[in-house]
């Protein structure tokens, strides 16, 4: 492995783990056996250049790759232990486990309501009308979007602001009560107080959820993270606790990197 | 939280799952039937299509070996030169030689039977080869439209008993009539061709284009790179699109109105029937033309301004190239659906027997669809088959603009 | 013959000035310390040209509008023109045998009279001939050295030329335009005649269509004007039947080419799909008319019609929705594609199925522009006349029974402007009419879609 | 070469009835072969619309004939009056017969113009159409549904069924005859207005589908040209009229009562403008006649008076005053 | 005026100097009031927050966002002493004057070498092949990129590399002999080595030509510029040597930016 992984990680359970993980598109090599245990209480951040295959390897961790012909992917990856690549896999079942959140908020153009309402209406997760303003009200509420907009829950979801959008799309990925929260990127379309608040958003939701964020921000991964990845042209260099990443990186690259010498 | 079971874990949610594939896959399927029926109704209708009109290449004819030296025929070969050549045979007697003859092969009645101007075949292959009247020679030539209609089973008893008197005798049969590409419009199925409608179609195309293509990306240009965005430019585009929709017999009556007013000469000649057409393209062009300048990225145009061309040079330079295949198919799009339009032409004079090929953009004319129209109509059943050949033939022409519209496409689909 | 000649002169002229301007231009460049002109020398060239060419094509145009005329008159000064019928076409036609000969377009002439014209128009032609090329020589001269004087090194002769570009290309624009007020113009004044005759309350509202193109003209019954049966049958044909086979079959085909096809087969299906729309729509008449519509005659007896008609509106509506399909699954299709990635990255991740994606989120965001898709398809539905006229029958039913025969309004514009009616009739006038409100119909299904159309596209952009 | 704007044109440019068409096409195809002259254009624009044309006035860009399958209107001729077609000759170029038919071993009626009337009409003599079965019409005819198939009402076939027939049968009724002093409107639509309750279906101009269309269905019955009669004998018969079989002797002795005249206008202007414009009448007068050609596709040739007077039409070129027109 | 600017920097002449500069687009004004000088022989780099007008700045000083309908520009700009605004201005010069090098690498779908002859051809610069030839090698020797790509000058611009392309597009800006060249964050579509490719190219061009970069990059600002203005919604908050502006700002704002605060 040529990865560097810091030695004193072994206290997390991991809540899903890649062993040589490695994608392809097409012919080209995206990203290069990536192995990573992803723990369950902590948020992780993925830092690296502009691609050097953060999303990618995201995106993988849900099969939103399948989306994409081209892509290929090689290597194991487990999520509580079960392979999620295994023929038979239930796709579906996955992605309600482990949600997404997206770099540009992307509310579906429906009322607030509705976009909350989305995920357990098709899962079934909530019967009647009852059952499914409870399940809305929670996650609004967990996702500090409640105050903002419960006397206009029939507006739609794109007359929000930034901010409230993408924290709207982290209160629908909360409603089918996933595993696991992917966010990729999800404050770069921001200004720095919806920023500040989404920041705010993850440092409550962590511990309930394993949540794994990409980020271009340094101070970003900083701020949030507990565990911090470092990505370059498609390998993972080094791994570890974000604090000892950032004051006392092993790799040269890491170091170069987040002192800004290149990226 | 670790004695919680998601929701989306229990085996509630597993049996939802196992109906939700379900439906995905009748879904599914519903697409592909209604591609599957798509598809299916072109290639019936293709396919139909094609079996009527094979026929309609042919023509049944007779057999009549006619024996020269009998004929006492003079065919000197610098007379067979000039223009007076067939009236030269016609008064040596040939369509009576020829009557002879087929009285000698065919019988009195078949001899009846044999069309009309058979002997202007003759004429014509004496014409060619002056050398053949010293000899014997054996003619195919066409029977009369009720007896070919007779051969292929319809018409009358008498007929019918005639023609298979005849086949049986192996005297007449279904040959490929290779005139039908370069005769015009005519009364007897026998003696139809579709050159003139083609030739009407080629020139009504050659102005469509001419008018239609210039203007149209022109037109997108202005719209795409310069226009301001006021309330004309709006007019012009909402007319624009307007005009891609109206009814194209609306453009007929425009054309009649308008441009048979200022030139009444000029009704059913190719030339109005060109101008009409442009008006109804044009705006397709446009569109088409503004969708291709519109996919070429701005990027390319900053750079451009960026090391200080003009605008004008921007378009003209970088624009135009670079949108010129999407404006090239839209615009063989366009020509193709002109190509295929009846309607307007309906109003002004083309649907008019025209005998002969015109010979200019302003000599009357017919065009290939309208020659279908108006062989639908026809009393005499001979015309069933030609009509459908020479939609075999318009098929063809379109399947061929389409065809190269898609290949431009797919060639020059850029990826910036 | 002399108008080609004119032509190819002021060609030759405009490259003369073009060459000799540009080398001027040069000259100048040479001459400049900075080896900078304000504008490049091809610019002058274009210049220059320009101002050649373009007093020379008005001339010309002036020119030959006017030389016929004078070139007759001194035709009719000969002496033999005393022996000239006064009958003005039949006069023309000797005078232009004459000129035929003349111009040697014809080598003999068919009315023995003509002859002696023969020779006065050979010579009123050359005549007439040196003169246009005389004054073209002039026009390009003064043109030329007017501009051929303004040309200096700091001349903006670029600004100038790329003006010129610039007019001509609003000009091509502005034909839309006047196009669309042609289609007007042409329109309303024959409609204002009918409803001269024919009130409009009783035509637009009326149930019962039956004109009489025979009856006096005079004082038509205008209860026997009423379009609603036609306003129905093309509504039922174009835009009920013909829907109800090609919004089903055309979205269908859409989102399965959107979302499931694998490229290879879309990159094929697509292009097929579109020789629907292609493929003429005589061909489809005729289509129509011999094959779907006795059988579905023979259909509607099978199934007990005891006396089912075989110009069904089922028939030329089938055959209609088939060729729509196409357009309503292009327009859905861009639709769909408009629908940004995220919106379906969004839901998948979600863990909906394909068909939940599409169903809830794709269809319902893509939905103003495939019902502006649709309103596109029925305008063009309505306003088809082929296979209408082959297929359809020309009597004005107001049913709701597809079986029936019904007919449209364009069937009854061509049927009303081929009739037998004479010119003036109201019968013959209500084609007009009906074209005219076909127009506003179209013009109102566009302007809503293409609104709806935009505002959709905005909200994604 | 028309850049000198002059108005001269090389060929015969006819326009009009589609029921004249396919005569005039023969004829225009047979001086193309037979003379030096260009092939005439032949344009197809309906009666009215050829007349329209006719009538806007003499020279080069109007056409040189109008055919007709009914006579001008005494409007028609006062525009022509005023745009200058001054002189207009008519030639009654032969008889059209309408055909009643039915398939072959189909129904077999023998029907009186009355039949038809009371069968076809929208209110028989003013009152309200009741028939539903042809022995409703009359206890000697079948018991079948009535079903006809016929022309539109822009059709001059039609206005020949309209004229020769319902009118014919409808004044047998002496009250309604009366009518036609008294209420020439109320008359009119007695008399001529076609039922529309689907017993009587308008059939647009493709003559060929009514064909095809009754042989599909035995218990149908169809109007038109005799010439679509003749060239289909094989698959449909005509229904006798008056005990009277419509045939081309029939027709053309006027026994057969469905047969109306068919006429060319012709400007005499044009005579000596248009190059070869005399010959081409010429060549109808040589085809017209009773075995000539014309008769093979359909045209009853006139009877004898009328043939002498289209002769002389053509040879003398006799213009028309217009006093006797309606 | 709000801005803060450092007061050592009176030592440079300004090549263009703007006074009181606001940019609306329609009625938003993304630019309040700027005023700077851009000196003769420096590389000025624009920092700050994505959205905070610097890409809007930049354009105006070649009127590029003449191509903004929307876009309206109130203030003197100067090159050379000349308001670059006033009527009559002759655009297509002024840009020939100030060329412009784009974030995404944007060569024309045409030949290398007419990717570069294309400015002085339209320009009338070179006069036949051979003076043409020459200024195409020599804007490609400065553009370092001669060596790589003198065998195939007939080859597409659009078949390099992403780098390859950017320093075509600069070389193409050079061939019209510029004498400002604006640069909107040319290296953020690029690899690390491919921009650390520009950085060096920048600073052997510093010198011969007013540079103005774009970046948002810190890192790159210090290592490429000697001077640096900090933009923040729409205002030039402080200008100065980029030593001094890394240092040692003067403006909270600056500093929080520059530690990662936000953006
Ligand atoms: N759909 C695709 N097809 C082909 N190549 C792709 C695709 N998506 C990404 N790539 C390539 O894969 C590599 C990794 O891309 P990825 O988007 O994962 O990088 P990233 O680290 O997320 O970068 P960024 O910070 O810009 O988002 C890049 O070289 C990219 O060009
Ligand atoms: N064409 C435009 N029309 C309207 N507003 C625009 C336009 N271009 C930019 N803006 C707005 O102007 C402001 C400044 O934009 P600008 O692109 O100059 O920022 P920037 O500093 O370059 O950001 P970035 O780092 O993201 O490139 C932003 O709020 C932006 O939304
Ligand atoms: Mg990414
Ligand atoms: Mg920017
Ligand atoms: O075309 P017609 O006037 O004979 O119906």
């Amino acid at each position: 492995m040529v990865t560097v992984v810091h030695e004193n990680l072994e206290d997390t359970d991991a809540k899903m783990s890649a062993r040589d993980v490695s994608v392809y598109y097409g012919d080209k090599k995206a990203i290069d056996e990536v192995s990573i245990d992803i723990p369950t209480r902590y948020v992780t951040a993925f830092i690296g250049p502009s691609g050097c295959g953060k999303s990618t390897f995201l995106r993988t961790l849900n099969r939103m790759n399948d989306t994409i012909p081209s892509a290929r992917v090689e290597g194991d990856i487990m999520l509580d232990g079960e392979d999620i690549y295994k023929s038979g896999m239930d796709v579906v079942q996955l992605r309600a486990r482990v949600g997404m959140v997206f770099q540009k908020p992307n509310p579906f153009p429906k009322s607030i309501y509705e976009n909350i309402a989305y995920g357990p209406k098709i899962h079934g997760l909530a019967e009647g009308k009852d059952e499914l303003d409870a399940v809305v009200e929670k996650s609004l509420r967990r996702a500090g979007l409640w105050e903002e907009v419960k006397d206009r829950l029939q507006d739609s979801g794109t007359a929000l602001s930034g901010g409230q959008q993408q924290r709207l799309c982290i209160a629908r990925a909360i409603a089918v009560d996933p595993e696991v929260i992917l966010m990729d990127e999800p404050c770069s379309a921001l200004d720095p107080i919806a920023t500040a608040k989404i920041e705010e958003l993850i440092d409550e939701l962590n511990g309930r959820y394993a949540i794994v964020i990409v980020t271009h921000s340094m101070q970003q991964a900083a701020r949030v993270s507990q565990r911090t990845a470092f990505f370059h042209l498609g390998k993972m260099v080094e791994y570890g606790r974000t604090s000892d990443i950032f004051t006392n990186p092993l790799e040269q690259r890491t170091q170069d990197y987040i002192t800004g010498r290149y990226g | 939280m670790s004695e919680h079971i998601a929701p989306t874990r229990t085996p509630a949610f597993e049996a939802r799952l196992k109906k939700r594939y379900a439906a995905e896959k009748r879904f599914r399927s519903l697409g592909l039937a209604a591609i599957v029926f798509s598809v299916a109704v072109l290639v019936y209708l293709l396919g139909t299509m094609t079996l009527n009109g094979i026929g309609g290449f042919q023509r049944a004819e007779l057999e009549v070996p006619i024996d020269f030296t009998q004929a006492g025929l003079s065919a000197d070969p610098a007379t067979m030169d000039s223009p007076q050549a067939l009236q030269s045979l016609q008064g040596q007697g040939l369509p009576e030689v020829v009557q002879y003859f087929a009285q000698e092969s065919l019988g009195e009645a078949g001899a009846e039977e044999l069309g009309a101007q058979a002997w202007r075949d003759v004429a014509q292959a004496i014409i060619d080869d002056p050398s053949i009247v010293r000899g014997q020679e054996t003619f195919w030539l066409p029977a009369s439209a009720d007896l070919a209609s007779g051969y292929s089973g319809e018409g009358s008893q008498d007929l019918q008993a005639l023609a298979a008197e005849l086949d049986a005798a192996g005297k007449i049969d279904k040959n490929f009539d290779a005139g039908f590409f370069s005769r015009a419009d005519a009364t007897n199925p026998q003696q139809v061709g579709i050159w003139g409608a083609l030739k009407g179609s080629m020139l009504t195309m050659i102005v469509t284009l001419l008018l239609a293509f210039p203007i149209g990306v022109l037109a997108a240009l202005y719209l795409e790179e310069y226009a301001p965005k006021n309330r004309w430019t709006d007019l012009i585009e909402l007319s624009i699109n307007n005009l891609a929709a109206v009814p194209s017999i609306i453009f007929g009556l425009l054309g009649l109105a308008v441009f048979l007013t200022l030139f009444p000469n000029l009704r059913s000649a190719p030339v109005i029937g060109g101008m009409t057409l442009a008006l109804m393209t044009m705006p397709v062009i446009v569109i088409a033309g503004r969708n291709a300048i519109k996919a070429v990225p701005p990027s390319i145009r900053d750079g451009a301004l960026a090391v200080g061309a003009s605008p004008v040079q921007v378009v003209f330079h970088h624009v135009l190239p670079l949108a010129l295949p999407g404006i090239l198919t839209g615009t063989i799009i366009g020509m193709a659906r002109a190509l295929g339009e009846t309607a307007p032409l309906l109003m002004i004079g083309m649907r008019a027997f025209v005998a002969s090929p015109p010979d200019g953009f302003t000599s009357p004319a017919t065009v290939l669809p309208m020659q279908i129209f108006l062989w639908s109509d026809e009393i005499d059943r001979g015309f069933v088959e030609r009509t459908s050949a020479a939609i075999i033939v318009l098929l063809l022409f379109l399947l061929l603009m389409n065809g190269l519209a898609i290949y431009l496409r797919n060639k020059f689909e850029k990826k910036w | 013959m002399s108008l080609t000649i004119l032509l190819l002169l002021a060609l030759g002229l405009g490259l003369a000035g073009w060459l000799a301007a540009r080398a001027r231009a040069w000259t100048f460049r040479k001459a400049s310390p900075t080896g900078r002109l304000a504008s490049l020398p091809s610019y002058h060239a274009w210049y220059v040209a320009l101002w050649i060419v373009l007093p020379v094509l008005v001339f010309i145009a002036i020119w030959s509008a006017v030389a016929p005329g004078l070139v007759t008159q001194s035709v009719l000064a000969a002496p033999a023109a005393d022996q000239l019928p006064a009958f003005g076409f039949q006069r023309q036609t000797i005078l232009n045998e004459a000129r035929a000969v003349a111009t040697g377009a014809a080598q003999g002439v068919f009315n023995p009279l003509a002859r002696e014209f023969v020779e006065p128009y050979r010579e009123a032609l050359s005549f007439y001939n040196w003169i246009g090329i005389a004054a073209t020589l002039v026009i390009a001269f003064l043109g030329g050295a007017f501009a051929f004087l303004r040309l200096k090194p700091d001349f903006t002769a670029r600004t100038r030329v790329e003006r010129i570009v610039m007019a001509i290309l609003l000009g091509a624009s502005l034909v839309a335009i006047l196009t669309t007020i042609g289609i007007f113009v042409s329109l309303v004044f024959e409609t204002l005649r009918f409803f001269g005759m024919v009130n409009p309350i009783d035509f637009l509202f009326g149930t019962h269509w039956a004109p009489d193109p025979m009856s006096n003209p005079e004082n038509p019954d205008a209860t026997r004007y009423g379009a609603i049966p036609l306003f129905w049958g093309t509504l039922f044909i174009g835009a009920i039947i013909a829907m109800i086979v090609a919004i089903p079959l055309g979205l269908m085909s859409a989102v399965y080419l959107t979302q499931y096809a694998n490229p290879r087969l879309r990159a094929w299906v697509k292009p097929t799909l579109e020789i629907l729309a292609g493929v003429p729509t005589v061909v489809y008449g005729y289509f129509a008319a011999l094959t779907i519509a006795p059988a579905i005659r023979d259909l509607a007896v099978d199934l007990g019609a005891s006396n089912p008609s075989s110009e069904s509106a089922l028939a030329a509506g089938l055959v209609m929705g088939v060729m729509i399909i196409p357009f309503v699954s292009s327009m859905a299709d861009d639709s769909i594609a408009a629908v940004p990635q995220s919106m379906r990255d969004g839901s998948l991740a979600m863990g909906a199925t394909t068909n939940e994606t599409i169903r809830r989120v794709l269809v319902p965001a893509a939905l103003p522009g495939i019902v502006a898709g649709v309103m596109l398809a029925i305008s063009r539905a309505i306003g088809e006349t082929m296979i209408v006229v082959m297929a359809a029958s020309t009597a004005a039913n107001l049913s709701a029974n597809p079986l029936d025969s019904m007919t449209t309004v364009t069937v009854q514009i061509v049927a009303m402007l081929t009739g037998e009616g004479s010119f003036d009739h109201p019968a013959t006038l209500s084609a007009f009419a009906l074209g005219f409100v076909l127009f506003m119909v179209t013009l109102g299904l566009n302007f809503i879609a293409l609104r709806v159309v935009k505002r959709f596209r905005e909200a994604y952009e | 070469d028309n850049s000198a704007g002059g108005g001269s044109r090389e060929q015969i440019k006819a326009v009009g009835s589609s029921t004249v068409f396919p005569f005039s096409k023969a004829v225009s195809e047979a001086f193309a072969r037979g003379t030096q002259f260009a092939s005439p254009i032949i344009e197809s624009t309906g009666t009215g619309g050829g007349m329209k044309l006719f009538c806007a006035g003499v020279g080069a860009e109007t056409p040189d004939i109008a055919n007709a399958s009914r006579r001008m209107k005494a409007s028609e001729f006062e525009t022509c009056q005023t745009n200058g077609v001054t002189d207009i000759i008519e030639v009654q170029v032969g008889l059209d017969g309408i055909a009643l038919a039915s398939s072959k071993g189909g129904i077999m009626m023998n029907l009186t113009p009355k039949m038809v009337y009371e069968a076809l009409a929208a209110s028989p003599y003013g009152g309200e159409q009741t028939t539903k079965t042809w022995a409703d019409v009359d206890p000697s005819l079948p018991a079948e549904p009535i079903l006809v198939y016929g022309p539109p009402s822009t059709s001059g076939t039609r206005d020949a069924l309209k004229e020769l027939i319902l009118e014919a049968g409808c004044k047998t009724d002496e009250a309604t005859k009366a009518l036609k002093e008294t209420d020439e409107d109320r008359y009119d639509q007695v008399c001529t207005e076609v039922r529309s309750d689907g017993a009587y279906v308008d059939q647009g101009e493709q003559d060929n589908l009514i064909v095809q269309k009754i042989e599909g269905n035995p218990n149908a019955v169809g109007i038109f040209g005799y010439s679509y009669l003749e060239e289909n004998l094989d698959k449909v018969q005509g229904l006798p009229m008056n005990g009277v079989d419509p045939t081309y002797e029939n027709i053309s002795s006027f026994e057969y009562p469905g047969a109306r005249p068919l006429f060319m206008y012709v400007k005499k202007a044009h005579l000596d403008a248009i190059p070869g414009l005399k010959e081409f009448l010429g060549q109808w007068a040589g085809m017209w006649g009773k075995d000539g050609p014309l008769a093979k596709i359909g045209l009853v040739a006139n009877p004898d008076d009328a043939a002498a007077a289209a002769n002389a039409a053509v040879t003398e070129y006799t213009t028309l005053d217009g006093s006797e027109l309606k």
